[in-house]
Order: C-alpha cells, then structure tokens, then sequence
C-alpha cells in the first residue's frame, strides 16, 4: 500500500524543515532536544489533535530534531552551502 | 510525490503514526532497529517477533514478517523460527518485564545455550502496557501502581542488571550491550553489532535499552530525558559489555 | 420514577469522557440513585476512541452495557463512526458541531440529532480546559439525571481543593455546567 | 497503624477491583501475591495503597507461576494468602492450583475473565469458566464462585477465605472485566460485626516446638509412588467434596415454577438475564431465571429439580457454551432442553436476551 | 544420511514412546522441541538417537511454555514441528498451545498421561481428558486423538501432522504411561508407501520475497482491540471447526446393535472394554463396545444415535468422569443412562469392567 | 542403646535409609545441611523444601517441617512463606534442571529481589529423577539420554554458570558460593554461612554443590569420584563467589 | 491354541526380573505370537519392588495389566508382600527358597505354591550373574509360552555380541535356562 | 519414632570401627577415599542384598570413610592415645 503524508516545510535560512502533522503526536521531545531552542508549539495541529511543532529562524538544520522523533514526524534538509565571502 | 517523512525503508507506511504513545521510546527503538535492518539489507529474511507489553503495538510495525507473542515468550517463539530455519535473522523485542520477570527463565536459557538470535529488550523501569506497576527493573523510590510509596530496595530489591547476568552466562560468540533512546546513533550501532553477529553466526545477542514511558511516568517532555539521561543512568551502564572475539576466554572455567 | 437512562460517550483520549461519565455517576450515587458506569478499556485506549458507558436509574442496574442508549454523545470524527451502532429510533444522537464533514456518518435512525458548539464555546468563550465540563453540562440537561445543583456539588467534591487555592475556577467549571445546559437546551 | 479497615457499614461507588481489595482487607487478609495483567491490575493497585496501613502485606511476583506458588506457600506458613489473575495469568495459575488441589491448601484466587484463547482481549469474558472450574492435571477438586454485582463480589471474596479455610480446597472468585473496571454502588462492611466469623488461618509448617522432638514434623508430598495409593488419596478427597457440595453449593432464581423457559447465566451475563426475564414476564411469558452462584460445585439437585419440570433452558453465556458443559453434566437425563445464546467474549445485553426469548417462543 | 528412516513394511516389537519417534520419523516431522517429564522421556530419547541420521534437528528447552512457544516457532517458520509432555508438563503446555489456537498453527503434540493433580504420580492415568481437550482460556479449538494400541499410537501420530496442517488446529495425540512404557507388536511403515499422502508444510513467515515489496509482509497477531473483532475471528474459526469436525471425527464400535448395555471407554482402557465385552457377549450379555477415537471433536452424530437406541452407557476411565462428562454433554438429551465407573489414576482391567457389568446386570 | 550412626540430629532416623540410590551425592548434600542445621540449633524454625527432581525423594528426610514442591518452584514457595512469616528459616533445595532451568526466573528473580531465602543448588550434570537427560550443566562431550552422541556446546552451549550469574544480578547482603561432595566440611562451612546470612537477615544466599549420580552416570565409585573432583571442576570453579560485607559495592551502576 | 498366559514378576531392583520379562516377551514376538510387557516404573524405582507384567497369547493382547497371574513369581521378601494381591485360585505362585521366615506371607488362595532355588542353584552351580536367566528358565517352563530352543535364540540375540568374545558365557547362559527350567519341572 | 540401627563393630588397633549394614548401600564411595586403602567388600550382605564393607588393621581410624557415606552407614570412633613410649 502506498501512503503519503501530507508535510508542511518551512523554508528557513539553514534549510527546509518539514513537519508532517499527521505523525506528530505532540511529545515535545524534539523541542527539549533542540541546541537553538529555537522549536515552538504550533497552530497547526498532530494527529491528536494536540498542538505540532515549529521552528523560527534560528535553526541551523542539525537534525537532532528529526533524530530524536518517536514518530518520524519530522524531516530537515541542510541547504547547500553558498561559497563563503 | 511530494517530501515525505525519513522512516526507515524497513517501516511499514501505512501502518503509520504507529500506535505507541507520544513520546513513547519504543518508537525510537524501532526506529534504530528499522535502520539497522535497511544498513544490513535484512528486510527480506528478518523476523520481527514482539512481546506481549506495548510492544505488541509493533505487531505490524515493519515490512517485515512479524509474529506477536505471549507475555515473556519471544525468546522460545523466535528460538524454536531459528533452529527450524536457520536462514532467517530472528529478532526478538521484548519490555523488562517480559524479559526479566516472566520470560528471564528464556532469556537466561537462550543465552546459556547460545542461540543464534538477537534479543532486544526495552527498559521502561515499569510495566508499560498494564498501566505502570513495577518491573525488576524500577528505580529505588520510583512510584510505580505496585510501588505507590516508591519502590523500597529493601523488600523488592535493586534494579535487575540485566545485560550484565546474560553477561555472566554466556561465552565467547555473544554480544552484550545497553544502549538508550537518548543517543540513537550508538543505539542503532548496537543494534547492528547484535544482528551482525547473528549473522556471523557466532551465538547470542542482547541489547537493553533504556527506553521512556512518559505515559506511566506521568512525565513531561523534560522530565523524560531528565529521567532516561539523569535517573536511569545512575543504576544502568550505558555501553558494550560484551563483545565477540574481544578477548579469548578460555572455555572451561576452573 | 422513570426508567434506567442510558448514556453513551465518546470522544478522543484527551477530551475526558471518562471523568464526565464518572462524575455524573457518583453525583447520582449520591443522590441515592442508582448508577453504573463503565468505561472501554484495553489495547484500544492507545490511539483508539474513548467511549463511556453510563446508566442512571432507581432500580439496580442491570447488564453494565446496552445495545442502544437513550442519549448517545459523539465529540469527534471517529467517535461518530464508533458510536452509530448504539443509536436506534429512541435515541437522541448529540455531536459537536465542530466536527468537519461528518453529516453522511451521522446516525438516520436517531429520534433527533443535536449539534453542540461545545469545542467552540470551550476555545472561545471560557477555556478549552473546561470542554468536557460543558459536555458534562450537556448530559446533565439532556438526562436529566441529576440536578444541576448536585452536578455542581459533584465538580465541588472532585475538584474543591483546587477551587479553594483559585476561586475564579470555580466560577468557569459553574458556567461550563450552564453553557452546558444551555447548548442542549437551546438545541433541543 | 489502623486496625479495622471498615468501621460498621458504609455504602461507597467504585470499581469492582477496588471492592476485591476491600472485601480482603476485610476478610482479614494478610498477604498478597501477585502479577500484573488487565483487567484486574487494580486489586493490586489498591492493596498495595492500603495494606501498609493496616499491617498487610504484598509481594509483586515474577509470573503467575510464582504468584500461585508463593501464595502457597503464605498459606503453608499459615498466613490468609491470596492472589488476583485472568486470561493467559489464569492458564499458568493451573499449575499452582494442581498443587494446592494434591496438598488442600485453602489458596484463594481472585479472577477477573477476559477474552480468550491466549491475549485475546483484555477486556471481557466468560471463557476462564472450564479452566477455572475444571483446572489442569487433575479432578478440578475446587470451589468456585461467579458473582454478578459488586456487592457480591464483596461478600463472596469475604466467604471464599471462609470456604477455603474450612473445607481446604482452593476457592476462586470468578468475576470478569466488565465487574473489575465498572463502578456501582454496594455497602461494605466489617464482616464480623455482621456476626460472620472469619476462620482464623492454621500453620501447616512452623508450628511452635523442635519436630522429631516436641512433635513429629510436619511432611507435606504431592508426589505418591503407586498408583493405589494416589487413588486412595483421591478416593478421601472425592469424599470430602461431596460431604462439602450440598454445605456450599447456591443458586439464585426466580419465576421458575410455573415456567415454560428458564434462562439460566452466571456472573455478570445474569444480570441481563434478570432484566430481561422481568421485562418478558411482564410482556406475559412464562419465563423463569436461574443463576447458579458456585459454578462448582454446581446447585445440582436444584438444577435437575428444575431440569425435571421446565421445557427448555436457555443458556446465555460470554463463551462458546462453557457454561452449558457444565449444566448438561449436572442435568444428564432430565427431559430439558438446553438451547444455546452464546457470545464468546462479548458482553449480553438485557435488549438481546429479551430478543432471544422472543425468537424462541416463536 | 539415510533418506527413509522405515523402507517398505516392518514389524516390531517395541515400547510406545518408541512407536512415536519412529511414527514422527515416518511422518516427515523436522523437528522436536521437548522437555523431559515421565512417561514421555524415552520419545525423546529415540528422536535424539535417530534424528541425525535422518537430518532431523532437536532442541531440550528450559520448560514446557518454551517447548511449546519453540514449537510454534518452528511451525511458523515452516517445518513440522511437534513436542511431547504429560501431567504437569501439559498444564504448562496450554499456554502455548492457547496461542496456537489463537493463530491456527498446527502444533502436534503427544501426551502420554500421568496421575494427577500435581506431581501425583509418574505412571499412568487418563485425567488429562478435559485439560488436552478443552485446553487453557479459551475454547478448545483443537483435535484430540486417544489411541489404545501400538499400531495406533503409529497411525494416529501420522495422521495428527496431517490433520494440523490441513486444518490448522493444534493437534494431540493423547496416549498415557502404560502405552509409553509397555511392549507390543506392531507394524510399522513408510506412509508414502502405503499411498498416504503426507501433506507438506508451509512457512508462515520467511517466504521468498521482500515483505512490502515483492508480497505484502507476513503479520500474525493474538491480541484484538475490542470484543467484537475478537468475536468475529472466533466465528470463523468455529466455522471452521464444525465443517472439519464430522470429516474427522472417529470411533470404534461392535455389538452395539442389539445392546442394552455398551461400554463406552477410550485410550488404553478399551483394551480392557474390548476384552469384557467379548468374554460377556460369549457369556450372553447384551452389551456392546463403543469407543471414540477423536475425543475432540467427539463422533456427537454416532454417540446420539447410539445413544438413542441404548438403555445404557457404562462410562469406564482411569479419571473421574472426565470423559463422561463429555458424553453428557454430546448426548444430552439422549434417553441412555449413564453409569460411571470411574478410577482415577489406576488401570482397570478386564476382569473389573466384567465384574463391574455383572454387578449392573444384577 | 548400642552404639548408632553418627547421623545429624536433625535427619529424621526412621526415615532412614533414605530412597537416593547409592552412592548419590544428594545423601551427601543433605549430611551437609543436617550438620549444619544442627550447628546453628535451627531445628525448630526451619521449613525445607524440595523439588521435584531426585530431591523430592527427601520430603520426609529431616526432623524439620518439610514441603515437596513442583519441579522448579521451590524457590517461590519459600519465598512466600518467608514472606509470610520471617521468623521461619527457609529453605529451597533443588536439582539443577528444577533451579537453572525451568526454575530459573525465580531463581534469578528471587536473588534479584533480595529474597531472605536459602538456595541450595544440587548440580549432578543432568536429570536424575526423569533418567538422565541433558541439563544446563551438563558437560561439553558428557552423554545423556538427550545428548546420545555428547553434548555439543555448539549446538546447546556450554554448562550453565549458576552462581556467577546469581552473583551478577544480586547486591551487598547477599552470598552466593559453590560447593563440593568431595570437600563435605567446607560445603557445611558454606551451607552454615549461607543459613547464618538468612538469620541475620542480610539477604539471598546461594549455595550450588558439585554432586554425583552414579545411577544415571553409570560410574563405580572411582569413576563417580572422578568425575566430581576431575571433570567438574574444570567447568565449575568451587569457592565463595560473593560474601557479604566483603567489600562495600555502590549501590548504584552508574 | 490356548488363552492368553499372564505372568507377574517381581524382585529387587538388581535382580533383573524386567531383562526377563523383555526377553520372553521377545521371544514370543519373535515366533509370531502376540505378547505384552510392561515394567512398572516410576518413583518407586528407587528402592521399591521392580514388577513385571507379561501377557502371551495368540490374539491381541487386551488390557495391559491384570488383577490376577497365571503365574506368580516373587524373589525377595518385599517382592512376596508386594505380588500376594494378584494371586488368584488359578494362580501358580513361584518364590525363591533363600527368602526367609515368608511362610506367613505367602498367598494363601493360590492353586499352587512352588519355592525353586534359584538363588542357591546360581550362587553354588553356576553364577550369581545368571541368576536371572535361572529365573527365565522357570518361567518358560512354568508358563509354556516360549519354546526352550526360541528362549536360548532370544538370549543368543540379546547377549550374542559378549558370546562371540567369550563363548563360555552362553554355556553358562544356555546352562542357566536349562537349570530353572528343570527347577520348575522337578517342584511341580 | 525410636529407631536402632544394628551396628557391626570391629575393634581395630586405632579404634572401633562400625558399620551399620541396614544402611550400606554397597556404593563403594568409602572404599575409594580410604587413605590407607584398607577398606574392602564385606560377606555381609547391606540393605539392598549387595556387599557392605569392612576395614583391616590398617585402618588408622581417620573417619574419612565416615565422613564421605551418603547413608551414615559408618561410624568410627578414635582410641585414647595411650600415652607415648
Ligand atoms: C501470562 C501473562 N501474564 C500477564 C500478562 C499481562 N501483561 C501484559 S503486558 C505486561 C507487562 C508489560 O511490561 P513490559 O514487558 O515491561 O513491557 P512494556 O509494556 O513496559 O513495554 C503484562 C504483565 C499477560 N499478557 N500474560
Ligand atoms: C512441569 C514439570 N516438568 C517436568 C517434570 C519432570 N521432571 C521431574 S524431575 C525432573 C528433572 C530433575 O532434574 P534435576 O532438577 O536436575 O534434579 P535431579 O533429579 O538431577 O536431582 C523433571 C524434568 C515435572 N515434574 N514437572
Ligand atoms: S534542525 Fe536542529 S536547530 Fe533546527 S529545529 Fe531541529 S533541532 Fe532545532
Ligand atoms: S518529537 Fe515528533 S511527535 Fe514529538 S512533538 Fe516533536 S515532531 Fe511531534
Ligand atoms: S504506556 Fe508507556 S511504553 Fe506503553 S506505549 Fe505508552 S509511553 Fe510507550
Ligand atoms: S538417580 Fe542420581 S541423583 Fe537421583 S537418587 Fe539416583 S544417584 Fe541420586
Ligand atoms: S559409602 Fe556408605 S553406603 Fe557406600 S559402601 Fe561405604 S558404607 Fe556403604
Ligand atoms: S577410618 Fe580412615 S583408615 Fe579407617 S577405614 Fe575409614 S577411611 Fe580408612
Ligand atoms: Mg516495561
Ligand atoms: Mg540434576
């Protein structure tokens, strides 16, 4: 069977991150777990009905986020690295 | 098709969000051990036999075939899959109550005997799917269902050392590790020694996680790594604690 | 008096059907009427649909479940689809009007459908804490069951230690109980 | 520390596990054994609440092997010992009960049925009837009792200690989930100041003196060497439960006398029975109800009493005709007919009872 | 390696436990799983001797749930698997053996009966009726074969591989001590030689392919959310049931026709019923020999019929009415009388079932 | 009286000759615990149990209150007795298929909660009452009606490690030792130790013993001794394994 | 030809009454006659009487065991007290001589009661090793069920692997049946 | 219950040695751990009818044989020393 989830990306400086807000639960592993403390509660809401997460700006697309997810509901993508100076 | 989330190719899609809880540490342990199966392309002769205990929720948790179990019962399912099919890579995943208390008897057999499989049991300090009473493995002063005064050392014993006992009855040829949620990369590196040396066929594997029940635990996300970094560490040594080929031992020990 | 009401609710893990179901059976117990309720349990309650089984009367309560309630409440999408099969020509089917697209799901044998606006009156007007205080308040009024005098006597003795640290709560569990009533009593 | 856990009587709302650990408590208890499993985790959960306060004991086990065991060997020491299992629990229990059975030992043993063959669900059932009734190796030398509401499952709790400690034979209380989980109202009560004697419990080991010196040793075996002399241990068995069965055996029943069709149920099943059999009388059918309270010993002589005089029975039961086993035993060659309602592992409802007479009567 | 363990035909002249290993040689089983207990050590004792010689595996688990739950292992894994236990041994086995009517795997076991309860004793019985037929919570979803001679204990071994795997129920061949350790005659054979199809097994899990890309995954549960999902499996499984259950239902029957009374026994203790009914038909009695073969499922339609047209059953076990309380229950209704003659845990032999038919005839 | 055999007190004489065969090591086993029961005067206030197993032969083997349990599950009847009254001395004795195999979650469980119980662990390499299959000690090579060509520690692995893996999985309190029929004064020295650290109230005390079956090894007495004092030994070391108070461990692992 | 002949065997557990038994029933099998043996077994190996039972016949043998022997034998003490119960009015009950002060417990009801001195006639002529095969030598004689050309067959099948080394052995053995044989002949 | 054991004592040079016949079993285990090897099989038959045991002068009344007897068969028993030349 094939399923797909429905992902809500932000484009931020670092890179793209992706909620999908049907697997988010709403743990709030992920946001203790960020180096920025840069991820939030968000309007949109998991598959609970429970608030999902999201980042601002601060992020530097580590992943830890993406890694530390029981649900695999998140997803970051680094942007290539522009040419220094 | 449009992004879509980085599960392991070894999970079954449709049956996700899985059914754990949130926040719940049996679906980062999967996630290792789903890792671990697609880095040794092992989807195509793994058995994934589970407990019952939450981790009965993973019953269709992967695209691989899967059998549910009894209570404490993995161990002898997979067992008996192993020697009638040697072929197959059996895994057995099971919580610390059905390994230590109602299976140990299998656990402790299986890994004198030195079966060929790989036994991956999820330490909660708690009986997850019975709504919270103690495991051998819960903490000294841990509330638990049973333990509502917190859990006296001294009418119910420490927290059972549960890799370190396989440890003390297995030979050469098994691996024995304690891994935890809180660093997957390590956990899955485990994992994968544990199937490796299935594959090899040197003899048996164990790997004991230290896993989270923020359900039970009635812990927020804080408190919940507080308790899997801080609180469990202090009565569990995360690391390898037995390694094939690490060291000759002799194998009579007089 | 009458018969043994019959009440069915359902709702997600979260939306505390349970303690609704509870509550209002202790304030009939209290009240020297006869209560029973039992709540689902088991492998479903992990992700599954959470649903009450109440029943209010003057005689023993008999079997603890029945094949069709006198009121069945519904509070979301899947509790629509779990409880049709409890509603038959005497039953009066209650869900929240929040629920999207739910029309086709909704029961056609029911005596009468009420949509309440509880979800939106919880967020909007008090707090989306006190939701299933005014799903309480609902049953209260569609049952009739219990007064509301001993429905707010219930809440007391549940929630009274908190109320004396912070009055104001009080308040906003009363006025859940009223909107409550209020929703039902203006749909009906 | 608190002495009486209940002062006289007082009515209370709560679960039907929470009413288990009371009635032990009030039964004077003193220790308990056991391992987790859905639906009766709350006996536990309760007792190990309160049974610090008034001196008693718990010991959380490995498995219900050692649960059943353990609580032998309480009841060795002389202690009043119990234990709480269902489902696949209850299928390991057989092994201690064999023992308790060869040993008469006054085990007493709380179940809570749910669904089955093996996990199954954990919520409801009527399946653990011929294992609990009946159990592994062996005769099924045992006492057990089907409750239908909490307050039964207080006094019958209270009394399984009592039947126990006097006929010395394990006791079982047979409830299940709907009974464990749901809340009603019941009165709970010190036993004794309603005049019930509670049976002191007797040391089998550790009685006072040097054995060999002041008295002989106390041996227990369950093990024989020939096959005579097991039978000849059996044979004073047998004989002691039927002495017991008449003493111990009840029912419960209803608009039997001048009915066509008497449902017969035990357990939580009867209350839909009872509904239904008033709503039908009502409606003017000749039904009558029968509920036998000890699933074993069965009411036998009442059973065949009414076997002899009524058309047909109708057994309703949460299992695969469990029930109706034993009754077709027990009414072997009366001229009833035994027509079956069963629902494995789903609850009865009054409403479809109700309908099932309906359907029959035609 | 020796490809046939038995070429052609052979008669024999060994103890039963014997005629199993070679029965489950000749049936192609792959592998058994065993724990030692009295009086079936010696199936395993010959399996060990002989398995490697024909390629076949052995595993001694740590107990019986293990060599139950290694034996569905093996079963799921597609080998023809099956295990041997008695007395205490099979009240643990019924753990496993709940999962394996959970999930129809075709387990075969082989119980030779020991006394009970508990411990009791190591020699002989036939108290292990309603435990091996009706099993641990649950319904008794499986196929129990009693045998009462060598070459039974031969043809039924065989013939339970096949009818688990062709029905997928968990399936018993129900000896006890005497036939395990006693010395007859038989004829042992290749099956396949005889034109019986041996049917193959087949894996449950481990077939060709990547699950969820080649085949959807393999994926066997025994735990259901809610009762009506656990209702609508059982269903079928009933279904099931009742459409194999005439096909394979068995029994043994003479001098039936013209019989007042028949004696009704099974396993070993037909010997004995054989041996009387003979002597007492050639003494002028009118009695007959009935004799199930399946106790489950029983033959119901020729036990009815019988039973309509008998005055009495005289019931003779080595347990105490285990499988009268069967008969009852096939029978209900039937106007035949049953009388019980009943020694639990003691043979009975020839003399005693024609005295004790004397003694009824007056 | 004439002369009588110097029996310990506490051996029950009109029981005697007891029913082990001859030349069975439990008759010694049990010298052992007769003396010291004797010598720590605890006649009165001890409860033995047996197995199932060639121990059950002794159920009525001492002048002590005495209880013949099921196969392996000594160790939770006076488990729950011990519980059930403290004051009693409890104690479990048990072949090694009853406590390393089908016994051993309760062994395991029983040490890791501390159980103010005494074990003792009578290792005779095989099965004796059932005639002499495989046991988790047997010995790599030894044959047993199970292992007709030998046993094959690639196939079953090698001889259980009892004590050292109730030492691993048990804390400070508790003693934990191995025994032998060929050192009888040093066995009573340890089985007392054993009966003092219950008394004292420390915690699980563990006593294996190396034992003979000449039925079932089918040795004269010089192979019998042999293989006690040769063969055992280079699989089973004898000596104290773990004492209490010898040396203060932490009570955490962290 | 006749009805099926029912022997019991009994003695201490070195005295090798099961070896006997197995080997006639052999025996038998081996001439195409139908016969069972069965030990009994058990916790009451260790120390207890060891009993045969053996049935040969020319039908299928029915119930294993039996209430009453044709053929009685007892060679201890113990081995008397324990076999008395299958002594019946048809029953020829065969004890060792050497067994003393038994007189009182010798069954009193049987059709006839015969001591050979097995024990003596083993221990002085030939071998206390044989002493069993001195016993096999009575029963085939006692019992006709075997040909004496057919027991020697079945023991040179069992032994004949030691025979080839030592040849004196199976005159010893050939010897042994011989000697119970006449035992028997001359007490009857 | 009284119980009495029929002994058979030797006077031997170091000591009375003394057999219980009704409790040997004839296992041999003594006969193996003599240290003077000066045990050997008796013509008095133990309880099983097999042969029990009986020392010669050798016997230095160690107890050693005593101690090893899985069935307390024996019983030996030290002279006084007599005092030294
Ligand atoms: C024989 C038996 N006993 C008890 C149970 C009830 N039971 C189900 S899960 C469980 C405990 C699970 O705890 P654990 O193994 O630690 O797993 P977790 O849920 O914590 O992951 C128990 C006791 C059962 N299913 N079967
Ligand atoms: C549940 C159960 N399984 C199997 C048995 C059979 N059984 C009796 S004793 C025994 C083995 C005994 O071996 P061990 O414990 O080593 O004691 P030993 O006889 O060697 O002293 C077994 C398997 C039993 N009685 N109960
Ligand atoms: S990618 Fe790193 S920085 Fe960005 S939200 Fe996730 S954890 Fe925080
Ligand atoms: S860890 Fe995953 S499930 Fe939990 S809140 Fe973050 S995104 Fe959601
Ligand atoms: S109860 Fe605990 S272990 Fe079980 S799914 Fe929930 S969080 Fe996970
Ligand atoms: S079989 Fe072995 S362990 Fe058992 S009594 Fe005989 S010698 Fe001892
Ligand atoms: S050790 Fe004891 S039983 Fe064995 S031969 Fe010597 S005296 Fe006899
Ligand atoms: S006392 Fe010592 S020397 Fe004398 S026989 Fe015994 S072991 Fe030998
Ligand atoms: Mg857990
Ligand atoms: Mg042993």
């Amino acid at each position: 069977m094939t399923v797909a989830f429905k992902g809500r990306t932000l484009e931020l400086e670092k890179g793209f991150w992706t909620v999908f807000p049907g697997l988010c639960k709403g743990c709030g592993l992920c946001i203790q777990k960020c180096p920025k403390k840069c991820l939030a509660w968000s309007d949109v809401l998991g598959v609970y009905g429970t608030p999902s997460i999201e980042p601002n700006d601060e992020c530097i697309a580590c992943g830890i986020c993406q890694n530390v997810c029981p649900d695999c509901a998140i997803m970051v993508e680094k942007k290539k690295k522009a040419k220094a100076g | 098709m449009s992004v879509q989330p980085a599960m392991p190719k070894s999970w079954r899609m449709d049956t996700k969000p899985h059914k754990f809880c949130p926040g719940c540490g049996h679906g980062l342990v999967l996630k290792a051990l789903g890792m671990a199966i697609d880095e040794l392309g092992i989807q195509d002769r793994a058995v994934f036999g589970c407990d019952i205990g939450c981790s009965l929720l993973s019953w269709d948790f992967f695209n691989v075939d899967s059998i549910q179990t009894h209570h404490g019962r993995t161990t002898p399912v997979i067992t008996g899959l192993k020697r009638a099919n040697p072929n197959l890579i059996g895994i057995a995943y099971m919580g610390d109550g059905g390994g230590y208390a109602i299976g140990s008897q299998h656990l402790v057999n299986a890994a004198a005997r030195n079966e060929r499989i790989t036994a991956i049991l999820v330490n909660n300090t708690q009986y997850g799917m019975t709504g919270g009473q103690m495991a051998p493995t819960t903490l000294p002063g841990q509330k638990t269902e049973t333990t509502p005064y917190g859990r006296d050392p001294e009418k119910t014993g420490y927290p059972v050392q549960g890799p370190e006992m396989v440890a003390a009855i297995t030979r050469e040829g098994s691996y024995v590790a304690r891994g935890t949620i809180a660093n997957l990369n390590q956990l899955k590196g485990y994992i994968k020694k544990a199937l490796q040396n299935q594959i090899e066929g040197n003899g048996f594997s164990f790997v004991e996680v230290l896993s989270a029940c923020p359900t039970n635990w009635r812990t927020n996300a804080e408190e919940t790594w507080n308790m899997v970094e801080k609180e469990m560490p202090k009565f569990f040594k995360v690391g390898e604690i037995k390694v094939p080929g690490a060291g000759k031992e002799g194998q009579e020990n007089g | 008096m009458g018969k043994t009401v019959k009440v069915l609710l359902a709702g997600e893990g979260g939306q505390g059907v349970q303690s609704v179901a509870q509550i209002i059976a202790e304030a009939a117990n209290e009240e020297g009427r006869e209560a029973l309720y039992i709540p689902n349990f088991g492998v479903e309650q992990r992700g599954g649909v959470s649903v009450a089984y109440l029943q209010i009367g003057d005689e023993p309560i008999g079997a603890p479940k029945f094949l069709t309630g006198d009121i069945v409440i519904a509070l979301s999408d899947r509790a629509v689809h779990r409880t049709r099969q409890y509603v038959g020509p005497q039953t009066l089917f209650v869900y929240d009007s929040s629920i999207e697209n739910i029309e086709d799901a909704l029961p056609a044998n029911a005596k009468k459908i009420l949509a309440i606006p509880a979800l939106d009156v919880a967020k909007k007007e008090l707090h989306p804490r006190v939701f299933n205080i005014i799903i309480m308040g609902a049953v209260v009024k569609a049952t009739e069951v219990v007064s509301e005098a001993d429905a707010k006597k219930a809440i007391e003795k549940k929630l009274g230690y908190k109320f004396e640290k912070n009055p104001k709560l009080r308040e906003l569990n009363y006025k859940a109980i009223e909107r409550g009533m209020e929703l039902v009593a203006r749909a009906m | 520390m608190a002495d009486k856990p209940i002062e006289g009587e007082k009515r209370v709302f709560m679960t039907g596990n929470e009413v288990v650990a009371w009635a032990a408590l009030a039964a004077k208890a003193e220790i308990m054994y056991g391992y987790p499993i859905t639906p009766q985790n709350e006996i536990m959960h309760y007792w190990t609440r309160m049974a610090p306060k008034f001196g008693r004991e718990f010991l959380q086990t490995e498995d219900e092997l050692s649960a059943g065991f353990t609580t032998a060997g309480g009841v060795l020491a002389g202690r009043k010992a119990f234990t709480a299992t269902a489902g696949p629990g209850n299928t390991l229990m057989q092994e201690p009960m064999s023992m308790a059975e060869a040993m008469r030992l006054p085990v007493v043993v709380v179940v809570q049925q749910r669904g089955g063959p093996s996990t199954a669900t954990v919520i409801y059932s009527q399946q653990e009837v011929t294992m609990t009734t009946m159990g592994g190796n062996g005769e099924g030398l045992r006492v057990v009792y089907s409750t239908a509401t909490h307050q039964e499952l207080f006094d019958y709790t209270i009394k399984a200690f009592n039947t126990a400690w006097k006929y010395r034979f394990p006791t079982f209380v047979l409830g299940d989930g709907y009974q464990a989980k749901m809340r009603e109202s019941l009165t709970i009560y010190d036993p004794e100041a309603r005049g019930v004697t509670l049976l002191p419990a007797e040391a089998y080991l550790g009685k006072p003196g040097t054995p060999g010196v002041d008295r002989p040793p106390a041996q227990y075996r369950n093990t024989y060497n020939v096959e005579e002399e097991l039978y000849e241990v059996l044979q004073g068995y047998f004989k002691d439960y039927e002495k017991m069965a008449p003493e111990i055996a009840e029912f419960d029943a209803f608009d039997t006398e001048d009915a066509d069709l008497v449902v017969i149920s035990h357990g939580v099943v009867s209350r839909a029975a009872k509904g239904a059999v008033k709503e039908l009388r009502a409606a003017g059918y000749k039904v009558g109800y029968f509920r036998p309270i000890t699933l074993r010993p069965l009411p036998v002589k009442e059973l065949r009493a009414l076997g002899g005089r009524t058309k047909q029975f109708l057994v309703a039961e949460s299992a695969n005709g469990q029930l109706a086993r034993l009754l077709k035993e027990a009414a072997y060659g009366c001229p009833v007919e035994m027509l079956p309602m069963y629902k494995p592992g789903v609850g009865i409802t009054t409403e479809e009872v109700v309908a099932r007479v309906k359907e029959i009567a035609g």
